[in-house]
């Protein structure tokens, strides 16, 4: 298994480093489907190990427990789509001449570094390391965020740059602190930094510098995971961004952020309570939905739009774990993942009508579904699963977490239900606009060999967001059980 | 069984002979009171049977509707009032219709007759229909609350156990403020239902005016023998309405022969009473403006609701 | 050699408090060039600091991680930001978005707020560097604030190093320092970190025909 | 019994839920041709109909509950169905509805065949109805949620279908935003349960471990009035139902307006009795009564103001709807002042008009849906003299018309006169005010009666009496026999439920005695057998609708001998309507609007109508007009005065939050700045 797991790591790695010396598209094409095919086949030998009840580890720096494995499950299964995806997309690109073969080729070893770096993030088992990677993602993908030179696309690239950087370096000083407090129990060395030590030691911390350490990890990976008010750089970043890279940054990256804070939450959690963090989180939580949801009322990009859902998934994320128990951890755990799912099918959809007609106006976009069926029909059904409409998983999680937060405190679920529904009008309103009616322009079809790539991914995170909402899998079961432990939530799932 | 189909057919019978004598009762007292001498008793019988002899004369715009229309209104009509009491204070067929349902079996027939007046694609007839509409959803709130008034004494909607009750009471009024209420209600409800004055007026055709007359303007022959035959009916239904519920002296409150043929008698005398009123009305008022006439119907609705809170707490 | 804790500490203190200063000084300072040098100022004393700390605690880590100080943020950055501003020909930033007498008065502030929020740990850390921790954060706070009151791209990443700058202060005199691989794995980051900006700053440069970052507002609702 | 009935319902489940999935999912393979999709979808629904029909039948007729269950992977979550009288009641509803529009559905699906995908559409329509039947049938809060929004999304589509017309579009949105407000509400109800109770699962929520406090119990009754109402249509929640019900295919329309609103219904009955059981707070019942009426009074004057046949239509599921309520309100008062025969009466009323209102308004959905299919135009003005060119499509439509104006003998007269009985039983309660209270809802319902029979004498006359006043409507042809054939369906469920009331009760009172513990069958069910007696042993009143049946039947043909016994044989002559001297023309016919405006002159009060009249004059003089235009609208209240402020105080907001996406970094670093020094300060 632990071959596996380093095959995981390494398959982005050696992909982006050969990736350097290809020549040809086909090539090129060839080689990242073989990745995309080696990293599901690695993390489906991962998972299976993990959810058989076996974390898997190599030495003393790799440990995937469940949820690595979880976050792997996420990264490789939509990071392998949105490779599919690129590939796809970029080939268009090519063909139609906005971009050359260098640019097309600098493209892809960008974002396999860039999945190299979360897929590693995720597996250390240490949390300055694990720093070290999430500010290798923020960087790989700080690249890829400009890659379109245009004014729009630097200036965006730019915000990220600035307010990442900021909020990763504040996150450094979050784990700075963690170690301030760990290495008085652990002693100085690497021990102290190792989150299966610390979540051991966690209940004998000192319980203010935790506190403090939560506070710079919050907004310092919070700024990464897009939460309010550190959100600022994200509609930028995930509408000028090449849209693989949108959908990597929505669906993928956010995820990292919310993975690096909610892995200091459990060793918070211990030390203080959980009411400290968890108020944190609610606060911003709905914070996030409440900007999330305004913003999407008046939106006029459809890019931008997807961007400020992702706000708002993030936050509702947010209020799963602030609220906790089993409902809300159970609930922010599938949220995640669903969210993972649709976001990114929404983006590929997105995608593609960019490509169509070039320009991300929602006013100049209609009758999606008559034009392009597929397409419309993956944007319209994304964009119910992202509203909250069953049979899609996000639904389930919502209740989840509502049920969570009503037992715990009413208001939050009032106040979680009432922007939901804002969020839901307002989502609903833009995207069916674009998808009904009758289309008004002609725009570019694509050409067969970018289209088999997209269409391909676009439905295979239909069918994996389709089943996951329908039926949950047992191995994700097996997953999510031993996860909820991690979170400190006794007793049985119901 | 057989005593029951007999009686319920006498009722038939004399409720059908006695309501055209009632219309021409009305238009003796109108005449007598403009110092004409008018034409005869029996002229409503002529009328009727001259008109039965006659042509119809069928619009080829109309279809099936305004050809069945008579024959619905009529039986309609008569099936009403074949549950109300009118010499026996218990009729056979009680136990299938209360005051509701004679309510709404007119009202079936209202809806025929309005259907009956788009039908010919005459400008009078629709307006003779929109008007009925109006006049219609005003009076019959107001005439299901006035008779509940009353039953709330008796404890039932049904018209037989409101006369039996009432009845074997000697007609002494136990709630008289609410009663006398529900009945000055129940009396401007038969005006509007029935088409008179001040909210209608049978004896014209102006076309402005009309509304009974408008809805019925197509018809001729039989279909208007009918037609007429089911508003002398109606009418004669809610004068029986009027004098049996508020006042049952007379009526047979058994089965006896001699004591049915006495309340045919005593019920004459009452419905005639009632019409001489009706026709010295008639002749007294002007007839209202169509919206006018809603304060005057509004007056019958207030007046039934008046009559229920009273009873409640004048009961305690 | 053996120095008395209490000497040992006061130097280290003395030194964090060096580090304090060349912020207000960067606070204080128009002039792009000048800017720079004091960054690369300030991460000497950073270095000393470290080194201090190395030699104190015989954490000889620690020594490579201020050698590594010295190479990255006294030489290789202040020369790559002297290039940009030499290219941009920008040298002086003529309008803040806060003028310095309210900056220094602000800086002032956050300074007394970084020692009242630390105040309740304090206890905890080494005799040492007790007080460090409370001045790291005052830098990164300072840091913070010059990239909110500055609009030159250049500055902004003034302030971005400066940041880090109290980082290092607070890992290494507040917690002994990192892991090395830690101090490694960083230092490689911050390395690409600006160079990626530097990057950037020219494509800035070439698009847009300024680095006034304050100019960036294309994007908004 | 002769068989065995859990059986029927063990088979009968898995049949319904069986075919209608394979209805959802089959269309589809045969893409290529749009007929057989046609016939596979719609066969399969009437099919998975009858097994509904089956289903509910037996299960309300079993001696017990059936539960089914299984279990899921989420948390929470079990697919538990549970089959009891009143979910029995509520599938044999809708698999009634699904089988006569099913059939309807097949010739009116064969115009959309060139323009749209059958297979979707076919898939779609299997989908609402199965889960409409499963949102009866769940018996889990979660699973519940689940297909409950499932069928709103599903029908979202289905009133979508046309999206290529705006007001479609914007009918399906306004659908859609205002259902999922009301599931929001629905949500908190049973977060409420949970909070309570510990579980999603009825049987918890039925049961709970300790009495809900009163005041939850209260926050349930609300939450689940404005959850269950926006689905329901009442008023003011109602401001979708007049957009979405006519903006959908007439098939659709027919069973959103017969059936799936009337899942609301079967929520509100089952949180109030059979959750929330017992004696409630006087007031609930009240306020439900009082909803009712004002839905029912309010319904009904905007459906005469109405020319669009559908919204008229729609109006009037508002106004039945009210009527609903008005039973199941009495039936609460009483159930509050402990008179459980009287409350069993009123839920029973309820229920009654319930299925009435589902047979009679879809078959007059379907009516107008053939006259769209017909002449192309919903718009009543232009129909005119189709009785002779669609002589089937106007007897139905005509039974509707009487059932729905509640005229004897017909299915609607039945439940409104027991609704009307169990508002005048109102004094046994010891209460003065609700007992004068509730003669004035009979009052009202008495005016609600009265003013639907305008109001569809106006539907009826215009549309198919006199002279076409269109095109459209000369050239109007008979629909094809499978959409006959659906309507005759209803038709004749509406009959039936008209003429067999003594069949009905005792099945209604198999659900209603669950809630109020006593059976009133036997007492209500009076006359050997013909006759409705619901005094409940105080010989208040009755009714027999087979015996008015029978003598209007006698009548008639007595008064056509009696007429040629006295007249002899009758001679017709054919002449033209007298038109005072010109040729009729069908512009001189009365028109709807004509016809509506002395009611809305009475009651200007609710409708607050706008006159415009532009008149352009001659050059020449001033007391010649050339040109007049004439236009008058009646004010949307609700819409006016309670939804646009709140969206535009939305809009207004969201306006005011574009400042905080100012596109400047330093403000934004700014953000982060100041969150990290509050949070550090907090923490401290």
């Amino acid at each position: 298994m632990a071959s596996a797991l380093i095959i995981l790591i390494a398959a982005p790695l050696v992909s982006g480093l050969l990736s350097l010396a290809v020549r040809t598209r086909p090539v090129m094409e060839r080689l990242q489907m073989g990745h995309a095919a080696v990293l599901w086949a690695a993390m489906a030998a991962v998972v299976a190990g993990v959810a058989a009840g076996d974390d898997v580890s190599f030495g003393s720096l790799l440990h995937a427990d469940a949820l690595s494995a979880f976050m792997d499950l996420m990264l490789a299964f939509v990071g392998g789509t949105a490779l599919v995806y690129a590939v796809g997309y970029m080939g268009e690109k090519l063909s139609r001449g906005p971009v050359e073969f260098p640019r097309y080729r600098r493209f892809f070893v960008y974002f396999d570094l860039f999945l190299f770096a979360m897929v590693f993030a995720v597996n250390l088992d240490n949390i300055a390391l694990m720093w070290i990677a999430v500010e290798g993602s923020t960087i790989s993908a700080a690249l890829s965020v400009g890659f379109d030179r245009t004014k729009a696309a630097l200036e965006a690239g730019w915000k990220y740059i600035i307010l990442n950087f900021v909020g990763i370096t504040l996150a450094l000083f979050g784990t700075v602190l963690v170690y301030y407090a760990s290495e008085h129990v652990l002693g100085v060395s690497m021990e102290a930094l190792k989150w299966s030590v610390l979540a051991r030691a966690a209940g004998s911390l000192n319980p203010v510098v935790l506190k403090m350490a939560f506070v710079f990890v919050m907004i310092g990976y919070g700024t990464k995971a897009g939460v309010a008010p550190m959100h600022t750089w994200l509609p930028d970043a995930h509408a000028e961004a090449p849209t693989p890279i949108s959908a990597v940054l929505s669906g993928l990256m956010l995820n990292l952020g919310l993975y690096a804070v909610l892995r200091l939450k459990t060793i918070v959690d211990p030390a203080v309570g959980p009411e400290f963090a968890g108020s944190i989180m609610v606060g911003l939580g709905l914070l996030s939905m409440t900007i999330a949801a305004t913003f999407l009322l008046i939106q006029r990009d459809y890019k931008r739009l997807f961007a400020y859902s992702s706000i708002e998934h993030v936050g509702i994320v947010l209020v799963g774990f602030g609220v906790g128990g089993a409902a809300g951890v159970f609930g922010g755990l599938f949220h995640m993942i669903n969210h993972a799912l649709a976001k990114s099918t929404a983006f590929y959809a997105a995608g593609r009508v960019l490509l169509r007609y070039g320009h991300k106006n929602i006013d100049g976009v209609t009758g999606l579904l008559r034009q392009m069926p597929l397409v419309g029909g993956a944007m319209l059904l994304a964009a119910l699963a992202l509203a909250g409409m069953p049979p899609f998983g996000l639904f389930i999680s919502e209740i989840l977490i509502a049920t969570g937060a009503y037992d715990k405190r009413p208001w939050v679920a009032y106040a979680f239900l009432l922007l939901l529904v804002v969020a839901f009008a307002a989502l609903v309103y833009q995207v069916f606009r674009m998808v009904l009616g009758e289309p008004k322009e002609t725009g570019v079809p694509m050409t067969p060999g970018g289209g088999r790539f997209t269409d391909f991914a676009l439905a295979a995170n239909l069918v994996a967001m389709g089943y996951i909402g329908i039926h949950m899998p047992g191995f994700l079961r097996a997953l999510f059980i031993p996860m909820t432990r991690v979170f400190h939530v006794l007793g049985e799932i119901p | 069984m057989i005593e029951s189909v007999l009686i319920t057919v006498v009722q038939m019978i004399v409720a059908l002979l006695a309501s055209p004598f009632i219309v021409g009762l009305i238009r003796k007292v109108k005449a007598h009171l403009q110092c004409r001498q008018g034409p005869g008793w029996l002229q409503p019988y002529y009328d009727l049977a001259k008109l039965f002899r006659k042509d119809v004369v069928v619009s080829t715009h109309t279809s099936w509707i305004f050809t069945a229309t008579p024959y619905i209104l009529f039986s309609s009509t008569l099936t009403a009032v074949l549950l109300v009491p009118i010499f026996l204070s218990k009729v056979p067929l009680n136990f299938a219709g209360d005051i509701i349902t004679v309510v709404y079996l007119l009202a079936l027939g209202t809806f025929f007759l309005m259907l009956a007046g788009l039908d010919a694609g005459s400008a009078f007839g629709g307006m003779g229909s929109s008007r009925e509409a109006i006049v219609a959803s005003l009076t019959e709130p107001a005439m299901i609350l006035s008779i509940f008034a009353v039953g709330l004494t008796a404890g039932s909607t049904n018209l037989s156990t409101i006369v039996h009750k009432t009845a074997l009471l000697q007609g002494i009024v136990t709630d008289p403020p609410p009663h006398l209420m529900a009945l000055a209600a129940l009396f401007i409800v038969t005006l509007a239902e029935t088409g008179r004055v001040p909210v209608d007026n049978p004896a014209t055709h102006l076309e402005l005016t009309m509304i009974h007359e408008a809805m019925i303007l197509e018809y001729s022959g039989r279909y208007l023998a009918l037609i007429e035959w089911a508003s002398a009916l109606k009418l004669l239904l809610f004068l029986t309405l009027i004098s049996n519920v508020f006042a049952p002296w007379g009526i047979a409150t058994e089965r006896t022969p001699v004591w049915m043929a006495f309340g045919v008698a005593v019920w004459l005398v009452k419905v005639s009473g009632l019409a001489v009123l009706i026709g010295l009305i008639e002749s007294m008022f002007a007839k209202l403006r169509l919206f006018r006439v809603t304060d005057f119907l509004g007056l019958a609705f207030i007046l039934s609701l008046l009559a229920i809170i009273f009873f409640y707490i004048l009961r305690g | 050699m053996v120095i008395h804790p209490d000497l040992g500490s006061q130097l280290v203190n003395l030194c964090s408090a060096l580090l304090l200063l060349t912020c207000f000084a960067i606070i204080a300072q128009r002039r792009l060039s000048a800017c720079v040098d004091l960054f690369a100022l300030q991460s000497v004393f950073l270095a000393v600091t470290a080194a201090l700390v190395a030699f104190l605690t015989g954490a000889h880590h620690i020594y490579i991680a201020a050698a590594l100080t010295v190479v990255i943020k006294v030489i290789i950055l202040p020369r790559i930001l002297k290039a940009v501003i030499e290219r941009l020909n920008v040298k002086r930033e003529l309008v803040l978005n806060i003028n310095i007498p309210s900056s220094l008065l602000i800086c002032g502030a956050l300074v007394i707020l970084a020692f009242y929020i630390t105040q309740p740990i304090i206890s905890l850390g080494f005799l040492l560097t007790q007080d460090s921790l409370a001045i790291a954060l005052s830098i990164v706070l300072i840091g913070f604030f010059i990239m909110i009151a500055r609009k030159k791209a250049v500055t902004q990443v003034i302030g971005f190093l400066v940041i880090e700058n109290g980082l290092f202060l607070g890992a290494t005199a507040a917690a002994y320092g990192m892991p090395l691989i830690v101090e490694l794995g960083v230092f490689f980051d911050i390395l690409v970190a600006g160079l990626i900006i530097g990057v950037y700053t020219h494509r800035l440069q070439d698009t847009f025909d300024s680095v006034d970052t304050s100019k960036l507002t294309g994007l908004k609702e | 019994m002769f068989f065995d009935l859990s059986w029927i319902v063990h088979w009968g489940l898995l049949t319904v839920v069986g075919l209608l999935g394979i209805g959802i999912f089959l269309p589809s393979v045969f893409y290529r041709n749009a007929h057989v999709q046609n016939f596979v979808a719609h066969g399969a629904a009437m099919a998975g109909s009858v097994a509904g029909i089956a289903l509910g039948i037996a299960g309300l007729l079993a001696p017990t509950a059936a539960t089914f269950s299984v279990s899921s992977n989420l948390p929470l979550l079990t697919f538990q169905i549970r089959v009891d009288p009143l979910s029995s009641f509520f599938v044999l509803i809708i698999s009634l509805s699904g089988l006569a529009v099913s059939q309807f559905a097949v010739g009116y699906v064969r115009e959309f065949e060139a323009r749209y995908s059958i297979g979707t559409m076919g898939g779609l329509y299997n989908a609402f109805l199965l889960s409409m039947i499963l949102v009866v049938l769940a018996d889990n809060g979660f699973f519940f949620l689940i297909v409950w929004e499932i069928m709103s999304l599903v029908s979202y589509f289905l009133v979508v279908t046309e999206h290529e017309k705006a007001e479609t579009r914007y009918a399906g949105f306004f659908y859609l935003i205002m259902t999922h407000v009301g599931t929001a509400f629905i949500i908190v109800a049973w977060l409420v349960f949970y909070q309570q109770a510990g579980s999603f699962s009825f049987e918890i929520f039925r049961h709970p471990p300790a009495p809900i406090p009163e005041g939850f119990r209260t926050l349930i009754f609300a939450t689940a009035l404005i959850g269950f109402g926006t689905k329901a249509g009442i008023i003011p929640l109602h401001v979708w139902l007049p957009y979405a019900h006519p903006a959908a295919p007439s098939h659709i329309s027919a069973l959103m307006s017969g059936v799936m609103i009337k899942t609301a219904i079967y929520g509100l009955v089952r949180v109030y009795f059979d959750f929330l059981g017992g004696a409630f707070p006087w007031w609930w019942g009240f306020l439900i009564l009082t909803i009712g009426a004002v839905s029912a009074l309010l319904g009904v004057m905007y459906a005469l103001m109405e020319h669009d046949l559908k919204s008229l239509l729609a109006y009037h599921s508002v106004e039945n709807i009210g009527i609903i309520l008005m039973g199941i309100g009495a039936g609460m008062i009483f159930q509050s002042y402990g008179l459980p025969h009287l409350a069993a009466l009123g839920l029973l009323a309820g229920l009654y008009h319930t299925i009435n209102h589902a047979m009679f308004k879809g078959l007059l959905f379907m009516g107008a849906g053939s006259l769209v299919h017909a002449t192309h135009t919903r718009d009543m003005e232009e129909y005119g003299g189709l009785i002779r060119k669609m002589p089937w499509t106007a007897a139905f439509f005509l039974i509707g018309a009487v059932s729905i104006s509640a005229l004897p003998p017909s299915n609607g007269f039945v439940s409104e006169w027991l609704t009307f009985q169990s508002l005048f039983l109102s004094f046994q309660i010891p209460d003065l005010l609700l007992k004068i209270i509730l003669p004035i809802s009979a009052a009202m319902l008495a005016l609600t009666g009265v003013l639907a029979m305008a109001c569809f004498a106006k539907a009826f006359g215009i549309s198919f009496l006199a002279m076409p006043r269109s095109a459209h409507a000369r050239e109007a042809k008979e629909v094809p026999l499978t959409m006959r054939i659906g309507m005759g369906l209803l038709a004749g469920f509406c009959l039936a439920l008209g003429f067999a009331p003594m069949v009905v009760v005792p099945l209604l009172d198999r659900v209603t005695a669950g809630f109020t513990g006593v059976t009133i069958a036997e007492k209500i069910v009076a006359g050997g057998g013909f006759a409705l007696a619901p005094g409940l042993g105080i010989g208040f009143a009755s009714i027999s609708t087979p015996v008015l049946a029978v003598l209007l039947a006698i009548l008639i043909p007595a008064a056509l001998l009696a007429s040629a016994a006295l007249g002899g044989r009758l001679r017709k002559r054919y002449t033209k309507t007298w038109g005072c001297g010109i040729n009729l023309k069908p512009r001189m016919e009365y028109t709807a609007t004509g016809f509506t405006q002395p009611i809305k002159q009475v009651f200007d009060m609710i409708y607050r109508p706008t006159v415009k009249l532009e008149t352009e004059m001659l050059e020449e003089s001033r007391y010649f007009a050339k040109r007049m235009r004439f236009e008058t609208h009646i004010e949307p209240v609700f819409q006016k005065y309670l939804y646009d402020p709140v969206v535009k105080v939305l809009q207004k907001l969201a306006d005011r939050v574009r400042v905080i996406q100012s596109g400047s970094l330093h403000v934004y670093l700014a953000y982060i700045f100041v969150t990290l020094l509050v949070l550090l300060l907090w923490v401290r």
